[in-house]
């Protein structure tokens, strides 16, 4: 049976033009490795999106990265103070991965 | 005239995109496409820009036109961001953000009012495209600096707030058709004219189609916009244009080239401004400055603001040069 | 001249679509792209047929084309609904949502028929895209009818079954683009005729493809055909076909827009109603429905059916008219 | 360290004709926020399917919202008679999100 | 209230040109049901990838399938050796679905 | 000459999308779009080759450009693997599976190719587009070889790697247009050739934008290259690149086609191959093979490489038959 270890996955969504920032952040709390989603559209307190938008400004993007506890809370505190001001959502959860050494 | 430029196709699949909105039905022009319209739009206007210039050679005008484009979009946000405040009451931050897509520029607002300044023989000179380009930036300093007198935002520092604003795609696809539309000259361009120039106006109307979808859907979809921003996003646009094409005629501008920093000066940024704004001004809500200049003033300016200018630049070169 | 018509470009691209499907190519059309290009087709078959009633002026004829029209839209699904759960052996649900499909209409099917009748002489009358855009509708209510007499389904009903039925995106965008036609006329047509008229048959070249592509691969990934079914979607166009080239030259129609009449009804819907069967039947299966009709039907009309129909609308105008 | 509560991802993949219809069943279940994602393809009972089709009749999209038990039950309560007819997959499953509030 | 049973979500990112390899493995390993999601770009030992790039080969796509412990177990397995030659990324995780016969 | 070539909207526009990337620009030609442009790329070459050929018949000419095609692309990827081992200091894997790349062809630089030719009075024959699709496989199977005498992996058998070699895309859609021309015909093609002729010049200066911007982005984003390779990467083209001029001339062929030939020869794959790379030699560094071939090679031959080409097969031609 292949080992597996259990590991954090943070997901970020957020507006386009933030993503290079949130990689930056990201790699502050030592998460260098992540994959970007597309997302179709949405509604949340400021209302409804459509990625069909002329302005690439509101469309939004899900970063996601697989990682350890520590560093995943790491992001979240850097995440924190901007998460009302800047309309992000942090999502959190559980995940197996094989040949866990490489998801530092 | 105002009704010639209203029943042109280019206006009425705009209006149709509206209606197709408004009546809820599930037209849409795949975001992909979308955003190519937009870059062969820049493409074309451009290298035809480009191209007259290396027909005309460098002139006087040319300096002129720059220089009142540049304070143009300094200065426009300032008055724009106190009437914003006192007849808006809208906060500091919203106003700012507001003020500096009023003070920037609608490529395609450019590109519809040419076309249709051409076609009354007000065709205006091919160096406003260069001025179109000048005008994108300066009104995002100004709107950053009425925000937060220079403070900077620990995100934005990171997202490399200065590529975004100075290397933002549409200022370098702009720029750079220009300049290959220059260097081209007429012999380099007959070969792709057939994609730059005999395709502009149908590609304009199916970007109006979409434009015409998104911007009522935006409507629907947000309310954000209350009575007075709606005044403001209509005035605002007469009151910069006015100015515009009258400093363009004091300036010694022929009348079509007044009449496009009039619509230049008119018209209110919808794709470059906001990627900015959400980088560095985050607080400031999308709503409102994305319903404002692309639910509003963009379909006032299409249908009604482009006809004013032209009507204004006329009338003002005949008084000042009788 | 059925080979003639098998060996232009336009057919032969459907014919490298389903040979390359079929050797499992991994060559695909991005479906954003395909998208565009069948609003670009609604758009310009709307426009020319638009400018070509704008020419004629309101004739006796449209009103008997149009008439003609939606009466089949709304017959057409009766006799086939007998016949598909006769012969077909599909129960009521499935036999009713093909029924639909082959009351509505196919806008590539028909964009290619008028490419083929004018290249041999009997060009429809521009009034027919009305009645292309007539027929998309009344067949659906038809095959609901035929499901569940009036039943209306709790999902369904939340959905907006009504605006998916008429404000259907291809609906309002045919209409649309046929009232923009007029109004423009030809004066506003020519400075987006490089787009709309040039470029069509080359854009309708790469959508084929995709249409080949596409028809293939749900052959290949779908097995939900039976002998039963397929001959169906074989005889079901050419029964409708003929009724509805039949009906057009009785009616006074001319040979051209008899034969379109006929390509219309012998067409079977792949875009429009799918998208709303899924909604309101959604116990159908639509490997059924869009085999019959991408698979099957789409192919024999766009290599057979449409000479064929050419064929009978002169023959019977000869017997009719001699 | 920031504070994080557990909160319940409901994911629903249907039809995109359906679409519309799902986003007014969760509202009714009083879940007025949500992300939707693309899809590519995939293969079901109902055989293979692709997003490159001509008709978007049979391309599916992918319903995200993050929400209470309560909620999530709920809607679930409401799709269930849906799954079989409609061909619906609904997945459940735990996460965690940073200020919980906003994700009654 | 509606019954819900717990499954396993595995997720495999990997390369489009290895995804009709990797359907073919899951088949093997009993899972005939899967989605396919879409990604924008990310970043792994081998750099930064983005999918606007003119060749598709290393444009990445996210396999999905919902199974029982023993078949996610199963293409793990299968998958294991793979891992550090074709660069795929595996990741498991708890889901309840609903009708949970289906989900075999 | 070669200031001439480099002049043209279409390489300036390829330095363009360099430069935008360099400055680290959010410009950028969504993916959908630049995939629909390739397609329409090949469509284009393929029917108008095809439609040469028709017109002037098989030829003598067409069977020796043929085998000497498939001479290089079978045999040039043994040198290259040598000089990547010996002086690339790469390992064997890597080093087939560069091969495999300098040993296949480039589409777009062919484009370009015949483009520069044809402005220069040295036009190539029709039938250069069917040594074209010609040339892109034989090189995968002898980079294969090179890498594993033969051995097969588990995923890629599964994976069906044969077909993935020879129904690839873009074989098929080369292959097929280039048929469909040759069935078409001059009349035939008449009404598509707004699309497939006169807009190929203005897509292609879109494609190389976005070419140019992934080509930059990806020096960027993966530092897999040395000096070493980058030498070879321009090393390899030169080498490749005369000695398939050389083969034309001693073949006999017009000094046109003997520079395709070149062309074809010098340039390296960076769609067809990688694709099958990832698949079969998946141990294979990818920013190493795609570095080269896209960011080093492709801009190289864009600018010198074509001209050099183009030189070499003048003079040679003089020489060899004076
Ligand atoms: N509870 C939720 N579940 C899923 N997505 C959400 C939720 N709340 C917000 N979102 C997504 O996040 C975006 C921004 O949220 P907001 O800042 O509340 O407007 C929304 O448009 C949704 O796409
Ligand atoms: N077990 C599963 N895991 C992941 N996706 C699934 C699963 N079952 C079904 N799907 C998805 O749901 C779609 C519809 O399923 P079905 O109704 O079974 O045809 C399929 O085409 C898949 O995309
Ligand atoms: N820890 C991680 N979290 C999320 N995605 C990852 C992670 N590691 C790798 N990836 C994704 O997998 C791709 C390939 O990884 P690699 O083989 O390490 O280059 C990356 O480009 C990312 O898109
Ligand atoms: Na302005
Ligand atoms: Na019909
Ligand atoms: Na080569």
């Amino acid at each position: 049976m292949t080992d597996t270890i259990t590991r954090r996955r943070i997901e970020v969504l957020a507006d386009e033009p933030l993503m290079q920032a949130i990689e930056r952040l990201a790699a502050t709390a030592g998460i260098d490795h992540f994959t970007l989603l597309p997302l179709l559209g949405g509604k949340g307190r400021s209302g409804r999106w459509r990625d069909d938008q002329i302005s690439g400004a509101t469309s939004k993007v899900m970063f996601m990265a697989v990682t350890t506890t520590e560093r995943a809370d790491h992001l979240t505190d850097l995440l924190e103070p901007l998460l009302a001001t800047h309309h992000l959502i942090v999502l959190v959860s559980e995940v197996e991965v094989v040949r866990g050494s490489r998801f530092a | 005239m105002a009704l010639d430029a209203l029943l042109q196709p280019v206006v009425l699949f705009f209006l149709l995109g509206l209606l197709a909105a408004f009546v809820r039905s599930d037209l849409a022009v795949p975001e992909a496409v979308a955003k190519t319209i937009a870059l062969y739009l820049m493409m074309s206007i451009g290298l035809r820009g480009g191209g007259e210039v290396a027909d005309s050679g460098l002139t006087g005008a040319m300096l002129i036109a720059a220089g009142c484009g540049l304070l143009l979009s300094f200065l426009l946000p300032l008055p724009a961001f106190w009437l914003l405040q006192a007849l808006g009451r809208l906060d500091r931050t919203n106003a700012a953000a507001v003020a500096a897509h009023y003070g920037s520029v609608s490529v395609v607002t450019f590109a519809a009012g040419s076309e249709v300044l051409r076609s009354i023989g007000m065709a205006p000179a091919g160096f406003m495209v260069a001025v179109l380009a000048l005008m994108e930036t300066p009104a995002i300093l100004t709107g950053l600096l009425l925000a937060k007198g220079g403070r900077s935002d620990a995100l934005a520092a990171r997202g490399g707030l200065l590529h975004e604003t100075f290397f933002n795609g549409s200022v370098v696809l702009l720029v750079g058709s220009f300049v290959i539309g220059m260097i081209a000259g007429e012999k380099g361009f007959a070969p792709i004219a057939p994609v730059f120039d005999d395709l502009f106006k149908g590609m304009l109307c199916l970007f109006l189609l979409d434009m015409g979808l998104v911007a009522a859907r935006r409507l629907l979809d947000k309310r954000a916009l209350t009575l007075r921003t709606v005044i403001l996003a209509i005035a605002l646009p007469i009151a910069n244009g006015t100015v515009g094409v009258s400093l363009g005629i004091l300036g010694g501008l022929d009348a079509g080239s007044a009449a496009a920093l009039g619509i230049l000066a008119g018209s209110a940024s919808y794709i470059a401004v906001p990627a900015v704004m959400r980088l560095v001004l985050p607080e400031a809500n999308p709503g409102l400055y994305l319903g404002m200049s692309l639910a509003v003033t963009f379909p006032f300016n299409l249908t009604l603001g482009i006809p004013y200018y032209a009507w204004v630049a006329q009338h003002l070169h005949k008084v000042v040069l009788p």
